[in-house]
Protein backbone atom coordinates (compact mmCIF):
# COMPACT_ATOMS: atom_id res chain seq x y z
CA UNK A 1 0.00 0.00 0.00
CA UNK A 2 1.06 3.44 -0.55
CA UNK A 3 -0.09 6.99 0.07
CA UNK A 4 -1.19 8.91 -2.54
CA UNK A 5 -2.79 12.33 -3.46
CA UNK A 6 -5.60 12.26 -5.72
CA UNK A 7 -6.38 15.34 -7.39
CA UNK A 8 -9.54 15.68 -9.29
CA UNK A 9 -10.04 18.06 -12.07
CA UNK A 10 -13.07 19.86 -13.49
CA UNK A 11 -16.00 18.20 -13.30
CA UNK A 12 -14.71 15.70 -11.18
CA UNK A 13 -13.87 18.61 -8.97
CA UNK A 14 -17.13 19.67 -8.65
CA UNK A 15 -18.54 15.99 -8.64
CA UNK A 16 -15.85 15.23 -5.33
CA UNK A 17 -16.65 18.34 -3.97
CA UNK A 18 -12.79 18.64 -3.23
CA UNK A 19 -9.92 19.21 -5.19
CA UNK A 20 -7.51 16.75 -3.70
CA UNK A 21 -8.09 14.19 -1.07
CA UNK A 22 -5.09 11.38 0.45
CA UNK A 23 -6.22 7.41 -0.22
CA UNK A 24 -3.85 4.74 0.71
CA UNK A 25 -3.90 2.01 -2.71
CA UNK A 26 -1.48 -0.28 -4.44
CA UNK A 27 -2.41 0.00 -7.77
CA UNK A 28 -4.43 2.62 -10.03
CA UNK A 29 -7.18 0.34 -9.59
CA UNK A 30 -7.05 -0.15 -6.15
CA UNK A 31 -7.55 3.99 -5.66
CA UNK A 32 -10.30 4.00 -8.09
CA UNK A 33 -12.16 1.80 -5.90
CA UNK A 34 -11.63 3.71 -2.33
CA UNK A 35 -12.79 6.58 -4.84
CA UNK A 36 -16.27 4.99 -5.70
CA UNK A 37 -16.52 3.92 -2.32
CA UNK A 38 -15.97 7.40 -0.46
CA UNK A 39 -18.02 8.55 -3.18
CA UNK A 40 -21.07 6.66 -4.82
CA UNK A 41 -22.86 9.52 -6.30
CA UNK A 42 -22.10 12.02 -9.31
CA UNK A 43 -18.37 11.45 -9.22
CA UNK A 44 -18.69 7.46 -10.00
CA UNK A 45 -20.41 8.54 -12.91
CA UNK A 46 -17.92 11.11 -14.18
CA UNK A 47 -14.66 8.25 -13.34
CA UNK A 48 -16.48 6.07 -16.39
CA UNK A 49 -15.26 9.15 -18.66
CA UNK A 50 -12.20 10.01 -16.76
CA UNK A 51 -8.35 9.66 -18.39
CA UNK A 52 -5.77 9.28 -15.53
CA UNK A 53 -2.15 10.61 -14.91
CA UNK A 54 -0.19 8.58 -12.38
CA UNK A 55 2.66 11.40 -11.15
CA UNK A 56 2.22 13.67 -14.29
CA UNK A 57 2.26 10.52 -16.96
CA UNK A 58 -0.83 9.58 -19.24
CA UNK A 59 -2.03 6.16 -17.75
CA UNK A 60 -3.38 5.28 -21.47
CA UNK A 61 -4.82 1.88 -22.23
CA UNK A 62 -3.01 0.06 -19.89
CA UNK A 63 -5.05 -2.36 -17.23
CA UNK A 64 -5.74 0.02 -14.18
CA UNK A 65 -5.02 -2.87 -11.51
CA UNK A 66 -1.05 -2.83 -13.60
CA UNK A 67 -0.49 0.55 -12.67
CA UNK A 68 1.70 0.03 -9.45
CA UNK A 69 1.27 3.87 -7.10
CA UNK A 70 4.58 5.13 -5.71
CA UNK A 71 4.60 6.26 -1.99
CA UNK A 72 3.86 10.23 -2.37
CA UNK A 73 2.78 9.83 -5.40
CA UNK A 74 -0.14 11.62 -7.22
CA UNK A 75 -3.07 10.18 -8.94
CA UNK A 76 -4.70 12.99 -11.12
CA UNK A 77 -8.55 12.50 -12.64
CA UNK A 78 -9.18 14.52 -15.92
CA UNK A 79 -12.90 14.33 -17.14
CA UNK A 80 -13.00 14.16 -21.08
CA UNK A 81 -11.65 17.36 -23.11
CA UNK A 82 -13.81 19.83 -24.83
CA UNK A 83 -11.25 22.62 -25.68
CA UNK A 84 -12.69 25.31 -28.34
CA UNK B 1 6.20 21.40 -51.86
CA UNK B 2 8.98 22.37 -54.70
CA UNK B 3 11.53 25.18 -53.69
CA UNK B 4 13.40 27.60 -56.24
CA UNK B 5 16.68 27.81 -55.76
CA UNK B 6 16.82 31.31 -54.53
CA UNK B 7 13.90 30.07 -51.81
CA UNK B 8 16.19 31.06 -49.17
CA UNK B 9 17.16 26.97 -48.76
CA UNK B 10 18.10 27.34 -44.71
CA UNK B 11 14.96 29.53 -43.73
CA UNK B 12 13.57 25.93 -42.39
CA UNK B 13 16.53 24.50 -40.79
CA UNK B 14 16.72 28.31 -39.19
CA UNK B 15 12.90 29.07 -38.25
CA UNK B 16 10.81 26.78 -36.05
CA UNK B 17 7.09 26.64 -37.81
CA UNK B 18 5.72 26.68 -34.73
CA UNK B 19 5.33 29.87 -34.03
CA UNK B 20 3.12 30.82 -31.44
CA UNK B 21 1.12 28.68 -28.60
CA UNK B 22 -1.00 29.73 -25.81
CA UNK B 23 -3.54 28.94 -22.90
CA UNK B 24 -4.00 32.14 -21.96
CA UNK B 25 -7.25 33.62 -19.08
CA UNK B 26 -6.86 37.45 -21.48
CA UNK B 27 -8.97 37.79 -24.79
CA UNK B 28 -7.73 36.37 -27.89
CA UNK B 29 -6.81 38.58 -30.93
CA UNK B 30 -7.41 37.29 -34.62
CA UNK B 31 -4.65 39.70 -35.82
CA UNK B 32 -1.96 38.68 -33.21
CA UNK B 33 -2.54 34.81 -34.47
CA UNK B 34 -2.40 35.77 -38.43
CA UNK B 35 0.55 37.90 -37.75
CA UNK B 36 2.44 35.45 -36.08
CA UNK B 37 1.86 32.90 -39.42
CA UNK B 38 3.14 35.72 -41.64
CA UNK B 39 5.84 34.18 -43.99
CA UNK B 40 7.06 35.53 -46.79
CA UNK B 41 7.71 32.16 -48.57
CA UNK B 42 3.07 30.86 -47.55
CA UNK B 43 0.68 31.31 -50.22
CA UNK B 44 -2.10 30.89 -48.46
CA UNK B 45 -3.29 30.16 -44.59
CA UNK B 46 -6.09 28.55 -43.28
CA UNK B 47 -7.36 29.68 -40.15
CA UNK B 48 -10.16 28.73 -38.02
CA UNK B 49 -12.04 30.77 -34.63
CA UNK B 50 -14.11 28.93 -32.42
CA UNK B 51 -16.75 31.37 -30.47
CA UNK B 52 -19.21 31.01 -27.51
CA UNK B 53 -22.55 30.70 -29.67
CA UNK B 54 -25.54 31.59 -27.86
CA UNK B 55 -26.80 27.93 -28.22
CA UNK B 56 -25.88 24.26 -27.43
CA UNK B 57 -28.02 20.95 -27.80
CA UNK B 58 -31.12 22.89 -28.15
CA UNK B 59 -30.81 25.67 -24.75
CA UNK B 60 -29.29 28.89 -24.53
CA UNK B 61 -26.44 29.36 -23.30
CA UNK B 62 -26.02 31.91 -20.65
CA UNK B 63 -22.11 31.76 -19.89
CA UNK B 64 -19.07 29.61 -20.66
CA UNK B 65 -15.71 29.14 -18.87
CA UNK B 66 -12.81 27.10 -19.37
CA UNK B 67 -10.28 25.83 -17.46
CA UNK B 68 -7.08 23.84 -18.05
CA UNK B 69 -4.44 21.64 -16.66
CA UNK B 70 -1.05 22.72 -16.16
CA UNK B 71 0.40 20.32 -18.77
CA UNK B 72 -2.08 21.78 -21.54
CA UNK B 73 0.39 24.28 -22.89
CA UNK B 74 3.13 20.93 -23.32
CA UNK B 75 -0.27 18.81 -24.68
CA UNK B 76 -0.62 21.85 -27.49
CA UNK B 77 3.05 21.46 -28.38
CA UNK B 78 2.95 17.71 -29.00
CA UNK B 79 -0.26 18.06 -31.28
CA UNK B 80 1.33 21.18 -33.09
CA UNK B 81 4.71 19.16 -33.42
CA UNK B 82 2.46 16.29 -35.03
CA UNK B 83 0.69 18.84 -38.02
CA UNK B 84 4.22 20.29 -38.78
CA UNK B 85 5.52 16.25 -38.92
CA UNK B 86 2.54 15.53 -41.19
CA UNK B 87 2.24 18.75 -43.59
CA UNK B 88 4.27 21.39 -45.66
CA UNK B 89 3.88 23.87 -42.47
CA UNK B 90 5.69 27.34 -43.35
CA UNK B 91 4.30 28.44 -39.96
CA UNK B 92 1.62 27.58 -37.49
CA UNK B 93 -0.24 29.37 -34.07
CA UNK B 94 -2.65 27.88 -31.83
CA UNK B 95 -4.00 30.35 -28.60
CA UNK B 96 -6.68 28.96 -26.54
CA UNK B 97 -8.70 31.00 -24.01
CA UNK B 98 -9.64 30.54 -20.69
CA UNK B 99 -11.64 31.89 -18.05
CA UNK B 100 -15.25 32.87 -17.82
CA UNK B 101 -16.71 33.94 -21.52
CA UNK B 102 -19.65 35.43 -23.54
CA UNK B 103 -21.63 34.59 -26.13
CA UNK B 104 -19.01 35.72 -29.24
CA UNK B 105 -15.92 35.73 -26.91
CA UNK B 106 -13.31 34.07 -28.91
CA UNK B 107 -12.34 30.96 -27.52
CA UNK B 108 -9.72 29.27 -29.43
CA UNK B 109 -7.59 30.07 -32.67
CA UNK B 110 -5.67 28.26 -34.90
CA UNK B 111 -3.66 28.91 -38.12
CA UNK B 112 -1.67 27.65 -40.66
CA UNK B 113 0.23 29.03 -43.10
CA UNK B 114 1.59 26.38 -46.43
CA UNK B 115 2.72 27.45 -49.96
CA UNK B 116 -0.62 25.55 -51.22
CA UNK B 117 -4.10 26.45 -49.70
CA UNK B 118 -4.91 22.58 -50.11
CA UNK B 119 -2.25 21.87 -47.57
CA UNK B 120 -2.84 25.22 -45.43
CA UNK B 121 -6.41 23.99 -44.66
CA UNK B 122 -5.62 20.10 -43.84
CA UNK B 123 -3.21 20.74 -41.54
CA UNK B 124 -5.15 23.72 -39.88
CA UNK B 125 -8.27 21.46 -39.57
CA UNK B 126 -5.85 18.81 -38.35
CA UNK B 127 -4.82 21.39 -35.86
CA UNK B 128 -7.96 22.30 -34.34
CA UNK B 129 -9.45 18.63 -34.25
CA UNK B 130 -6.51 17.42 -32.56
CA UNK B 131 -6.11 20.63 -30.41
CA UNK B 132 -10.10 19.58 -29.08
CA UNK B 133 -9.34 15.71 -28.26
CA UNK B 134 -5.89 15.92 -26.99
CA UNK B 135 -5.29 19.20 -25.05
CA UNK B 136 -6.45 18.97 -21.44
CA UNK B 137 -9.16 22.11 -21.79
CA UNK B 138 -12.55 22.02 -20.00
CA UNK B 139 -15.33 23.30 -20.91
CA UNK B 140 -18.69 24.36 -18.27
CA UNK B 141 -21.60 25.67 -19.78
CA UNK B 142 -24.48 28.11 -17.58
CA UNK B 143 -28.04 27.61 -19.45
CA UNK B 144 -30.97 30.32 -19.63
CA UNK B 145 -32.91 27.68 -18.31
CA UNK B 146 -30.45 27.64 -14.78
CA UNK B 147 -29.44 24.13 -15.62
CA UNK B 148 -25.53 23.86 -15.84
CA UNK B 149 -22.98 21.17 -17.80
CA UNK B 150 -19.70 19.95 -17.81
CA UNK B 151 -18.92 19.53 -21.55
CA UNK B 152 -18.85 15.51 -22.37
CA UNK B 153 -18.47 14.75 -18.60
CA UNK B 154 -21.86 13.43 -17.71
CA UNK C 1 -27.97 21.65 -38.12
CA UNK C 2 -30.37 21.60 -34.84
CA UNK C 3 -32.35 24.79 -33.47
CA UNK C 4 -33.15 25.25 -30.01
CA UNK C 5 -36.74 26.68 -29.53
CA UNK C 6 -35.48 29.80 -28.38
CA UNK C 7 -32.62 30.20 -31.34
CA UNK C 8 -34.15 33.39 -32.94
CA UNK C 9 -35.88 31.43 -35.93
CA UNK C 10 -36.42 33.60 -38.18
CA UNK C 11 -32.82 34.73 -38.35
CA UNK C 12 -31.72 33.00 -41.23
CA UNK C 13 -35.43 34.60 -43.06
CA UNK C 14 -34.55 37.63 -42.00
CA UNK C 15 -30.48 37.75 -42.50
CA UNK C 16 -28.79 37.28 -45.21
CA UNK C 17 -25.73 35.23 -44.85
CA UNK C 18 -23.70 37.01 -47.74
CA UNK C 19 -22.47 39.91 -45.51
CA UNK C 20 -19.98 41.07 -47.19
CA UNK C 21 -18.37 40.20 -50.59
CA UNK C 22 -16.02 43.04 -52.81
CA UNK C 23 -13.28 43.44 -55.61
CA UNK C 24 -11.14 46.32 -54.28
CA UNK C 25 -7.96 48.49 -55.06
CA UNK C 26 -7.52 49.15 -51.27
CA UNK C 27 -5.77 46.94 -48.78
CA UNK C 28 -7.49 44.53 -47.36
CA UNK C 29 -8.00 43.97 -43.45
CA UNK C 30 -8.43 40.15 -41.94
CA UNK C 31 -10.53 42.18 -38.96
CA UNK C 32 -13.17 43.63 -41.14
CA UNK C 33 -13.75 39.94 -42.76
CA UNK C 34 -13.70 38.43 -39.55
CA UNK C 35 -15.96 41.28 -37.65
CA UNK C 36 -18.27 40.80 -40.96
CA UNK C 37 -18.70 36.53 -39.96
CA UNK C 38 -19.53 37.69 -36.66
CA UNK C 39 -23.24 35.30 -35.94
CA UNK C 40 -24.42 34.61 -32.08
CA UNK C 41 -25.26 31.30 -33.13
CA UNK C 42 -22.11 30.34 -35.14
CA UNK C 43 -19.81 28.03 -33.25
CA UNK C 44 -16.92 28.28 -35.76
CA UNK C 45 -15.66 30.66 -38.70
CA UNK C 46 -13.05 29.22 -40.99
CA UNK C 47 -10.81 31.55 -42.88
CA UNK C 48 -8.77 31.71 -45.83
CA UNK C 49 -5.88 34.14 -46.28
CA UNK C 50 -3.97 34.67 -49.44
CA UNK C 51 -0.56 36.34 -49.44
CA UNK C 52 1.57 37.61 -52.05
CA UNK C 53 4.26 34.81 -51.86
CA UNK C 54 8.13 35.70 -52.62
CA UNK C 55 8.72 32.80 -55.26
CA UNK C 56 6.57 31.00 -57.45
CA UNK C 57 7.59 27.94 -60.04
CA UNK C 58 10.80 27.99 -58.30
CA UNK C 59 11.09 32.23 -59.57
CA UNK C 60 11.40 34.63 -57.18
CA UNK C 61 8.58 37.47 -57.20
CA UNK C 62 9.15 40.92 -57.12
CA UNK C 63 5.86 42.18 -57.86
CA UNK C 64 2.10 41.20 -58.85
CA UNK C 65 -0.69 43.16 -60.07
CA UNK C 66 -4.63 41.93 -60.00
CA UNK C 67 -6.88 43.15 -62.37
CA UNK C 68 -10.21 42.36 -62.48
CA UNK C 69 -13.09 42.09 -65.57
CA UNK C 70 -16.75 44.91 -64.66
CA UNK C 71 -18.81 41.42 -64.10
CA UNK C 72 -15.97 40.45 -61.23
CA UNK C 73 -18.34 41.45 -58.04
CA UNK C 74 -21.38 39.27 -60.06
CA UNK C 75 -19.89 36.00 -60.12
CA UNK C 76 -18.38 36.29 -56.84
CA UNK C 77 -21.82 36.57 -55.56
CA UNK C 78 -23.33 33.82 -57.71
CA UNK C 79 -20.00 31.39 -56.07
CA UNK C 80 -21.65 33.05 -52.60
CA UNK C 81 -24.78 32.09 -53.40
CA UNK C 82 -23.73 28.37 -54.38
CA UNK C 83 -21.62 28.06 -51.55
CA UNK C 84 -24.85 28.97 -49.15
CA UNK C 85 -26.92 26.69 -50.40
CA UNK C 86 -24.22 23.46 -50.14
CA UNK C 87 -23.88 24.19 -46.70
CA UNK C 88 -25.66 25.36 -43.69
CA UNK C 89 -23.63 28.46 -43.23
CA UNK C 90 -24.55 31.29 -41.19
CA UNK C 91 -22.36 34.23 -42.38
CA UNK C 92 -19.91 34.29 -45.48
CA UNK C 93 -17.72 37.08 -46.54
CA UNK C 94 -15.12 37.43 -49.14
CA UNK C 95 -13.11 40.34 -50.31
CA UNK C 96 -10.06 39.86 -53.26
CA UNK C 97 -7.41 42.97 -54.14
CA UNK C 98 -7.03 44.33 -57.29
CA UNK C 99 -3.89 46.62 -58.80
CA UNK C 100 -0.41 46.55 -57.56
CA UNK C 101 0.51 44.17 -54.48
CA UNK C 102 3.92 43.76 -52.95
CA UNK C 103 5.48 40.24 -50.95
CA UNK C 104 3.71 39.71 -48.28
CA UNK C 105 0.75 41.85 -49.26
CA UNK C 106 -2.68 40.64 -48.84
CA UNK C 107 -4.56 39.04 -51.98
CA UNK C 108 -8.13 37.78 -50.64
CA UNK C 109 -9.54 36.93 -47.76
CA UNK C 110 -12.49 34.55 -47.73
CA UNK C 111 -14.41 33.67 -44.12
CA UNK C 112 -17.55 30.89 -43.72
CA UNK C 113 -19.29 30.50 -39.94
CA UNK C 114 -21.25 27.51 -39.01
CA UNK C 115 -22.70 26.07 -36.00
CA UNK C 116 -19.92 23.00 -36.28
CA UNK C 117 -16.53 23.32 -37.78
CA UNK C 118 -16.44 20.80 -40.38
CA UNK C 119 -19.34 22.61 -42.60
CA UNK C 120 -17.20 26.10 -42.04
CA UNK C 121 -14.01 24.44 -43.05
CA UNK C 122 -15.70 22.68 -46.05
CA UNK C 123 -17.69 25.73 -46.78
CA UNK C 124 -14.84 27.98 -46.67
CA UNK C 125 -13.00 25.38 -49.12
CA UNK C 126 -15.40 25.31 -51.93
CA UNK C 127 -15.57 29.14 -51.71
CA UNK C 128 -11.77 30.12 -52.14
CA UNK C 129 -11.67 27.55 -54.88
CA UNK C 130 -14.56 28.57 -57.02
CA UNK C 131 -13.09 31.73 -56.32
CA UNK C 132 -10.08 31.49 -57.73
CA UNK C 133 -11.64 29.18 -60.82
CA UNK C 134 -15.06 31.47 -61.59
CA UNK C 135 -14.27 34.87 -60.63
CA UNK C 136 -12.91 36.58 -63.77
CA UNK C 137 -9.57 38.04 -61.88
CA UNK C 138 -6.34 38.13 -63.60
CA UNK C 139 -2.40 37.85 -62.32
CA UNK C 140 0.09 39.42 -63.19
CA UNK C 141 3.32 38.86 -62.31
CA UNK C 142 7.11 40.40 -62.24
CA UNK C 143 10.35 38.49 -61.32
CA UNK C 144 13.47 39.05 -60.37
CA UNK C 145 15.26 38.25 -63.01
CA UNK C 146 13.31 40.53 -65.56
CA UNK C 147 10.79 38.05 -66.77
CA UNK C 148 6.86 38.31 -65.85
CA UNK C 149 3.47 36.28 -66.52
CA UNK C 150 0.05 36.86 -67.12
CA UNK C 151 -0.34 33.53 -64.67
CA UNK C 152 -2.34 30.72 -66.64
CA UNK C 153 -2.62 32.38 -70.09
CA UNK C 154 0.76 30.95 -71.41
CA UNK D 1 -22.24 40.10 -91.48
CA UNK D 2 -22.16 42.45 -88.24
CA UNK D 3 -20.07 45.15 -87.23
CA UNK D 4 -18.86 44.42 -83.79
CA UNK D 5 -16.21 45.55 -81.01
CA UNK D 6 -14.02 42.92 -79.91
CA UNK D 7 -12.56 43.95 -76.13
CA UNK D 8 -9.39 42.51 -75.12
CA UNK D 9 -8.99 41.45 -71.48
CA UNK D 10 -5.49 41.36 -69.20
CA UNK D 11 -2.70 38.49 -71.25
CA UNK D 12 -5.06 39.48 -74.18
CA UNK D 13 -5.07 42.73 -73.93
CA UNK D 14 -1.63 42.91 -73.86
CA UNK D 15 -0.78 40.36 -76.55
CA UNK D 16 -2.98 42.62 -78.99
CA UNK D 17 -1.63 45.97 -77.71
CA UNK D 18 -5.19 47.34 -77.63
CA UNK D 19 -8.10 47.11 -75.66
CA UNK D 20 -10.46 46.50 -78.30
CA UNK D 21 -10.63 46.49 -81.82
CA UNK D 22 -14.03 46.84 -84.47
CA UNK D 23 -14.32 43.65 -86.62
CA UNK D 24 -17.18 42.30 -89.31
CA UNK D 25 -18.23 38.61 -88.62
CA UNK D 26 -21.36 36.76 -88.61
CA UNK D 27 -20.27 34.04 -85.88
CA UNK D 28 -17.80 33.86 -83.02
CA UNK D 29 -15.52 31.65 -85.29
CA UNK D 30 -15.88 34.45 -87.96
CA UNK D 31 -14.96 37.16 -85.67
CA UNK D 32 -11.90 34.62 -84.00
CA UNK D 33 -10.35 33.55 -88.07
CA UNK D 34 -10.32 37.01 -88.20
CA UNK D 35 -8.55 38.06 -85.26
CA UNK D 36 -6.34 35.50 -85.47
CA UNK D 37 -5.81 36.76 -89.27
CA UNK D 38 -4.92 40.20 -87.91
CA UNK D 39 -2.71 39.14 -84.60
CA UNK D 40 -1.24 36.01 -85.66
CA UNK D 41 1.92 35.49 -82.80
CA UNK D 42 1.40 35.79 -79.25
CA UNK D 43 -2.48 36.52 -79.21
CA UNK D 44 -2.86 33.53 -81.43
CA UNK D 45 -1.89 31.61 -78.55
CA UNK D 46 -3.32 32.92 -76.07
CA UNK D 47 -6.62 32.70 -77.71
CA UNK D 48 -6.42 28.96 -77.02
CA UNK D 49 -6.77 29.50 -73.49
CA UNK D 50 -9.84 32.18 -73.48
CA UNK D 51 -13.42 31.82 -72.91
CA UNK D 52 -15.53 34.69 -74.54
CA UNK D 53 -18.65 36.66 -73.51
CA UNK D 54 -20.62 37.75 -76.27
CA UNK D 55 -23.15 40.63 -75.18
CA UNK D 56 -22.09 40.31 -71.88
CA UNK D 57 -23.35 36.89 -71.75
CA UNK D 58 -20.76 33.54 -71.55
CA UNK D 59 -20.84 31.42 -74.45
CA UNK D 60 -19.57 28.08 -72.33
CA UNK D 61 -19.15 25.40 -74.25
CA UNK D 62 -21.33 25.89 -77.26
CA UNK D 63 -19.83 25.23 -80.55
CA UNK D 64 -18.30 29.02 -82.04
CA UNK D 65 -20.39 28.69 -85.23
CA UNK D 66 -23.55 28.57 -83.50
CA UNK D 67 -22.80 31.93 -81.70
CA UNK D 68 -24.29 34.24 -84.12
CA UNK D 69 -23.42 38.16 -83.63
CA UNK D 70 -25.50 41.44 -84.08
CA UNK D 71 -25.08 44.28 -85.10
CA UNK D 72 -22.98 46.91 -82.48
CA UNK D 73 -22.68 43.77 -80.70
CA UNK D 74 -19.71 42.85 -78.25
CA UNK D 75 -17.22 40.35 -78.37
CA UNK D 76 -14.97 40.05 -74.34
CA UNK D 77 -12.10 37.99 -74.69
CA UNK D 78 -10.78 36.39 -71.25
CA UNK D 79 -7.76 34.53 -70.73
CA UNK D 80 -7.83 31.96 -67.93
CA UNK D 81 -8.78 33.37 -64.55
CA UNK D 82 -6.22 33.38 -61.56
CA UNK D 83 -7.26 35.36 -58.73
CA UNK D 84 -6.54 34.35 -55.02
Amino acid sequence: MAKVTVRFWAAAKAAAGVAEEPYDAATLADALTAIRERHPGELTRVLMRCSYLVDGDPVGTRPHETVRLAEGGTVEVLPPFAGG
Amino acid sequence: MAHGTHDHPGERAHHDPIRLLGIRDTPLSLDEVFRAVGDRAAGGTALFVGTVRNHDMGADVDALSYSSHPSAEMELRRVAEKVVANYPVRALAAVHRTGDLAVGDVAVVAAVSCAHRGEAFAACRQLIDELKHEVPIWKHQSFSNGTEEWVGAC
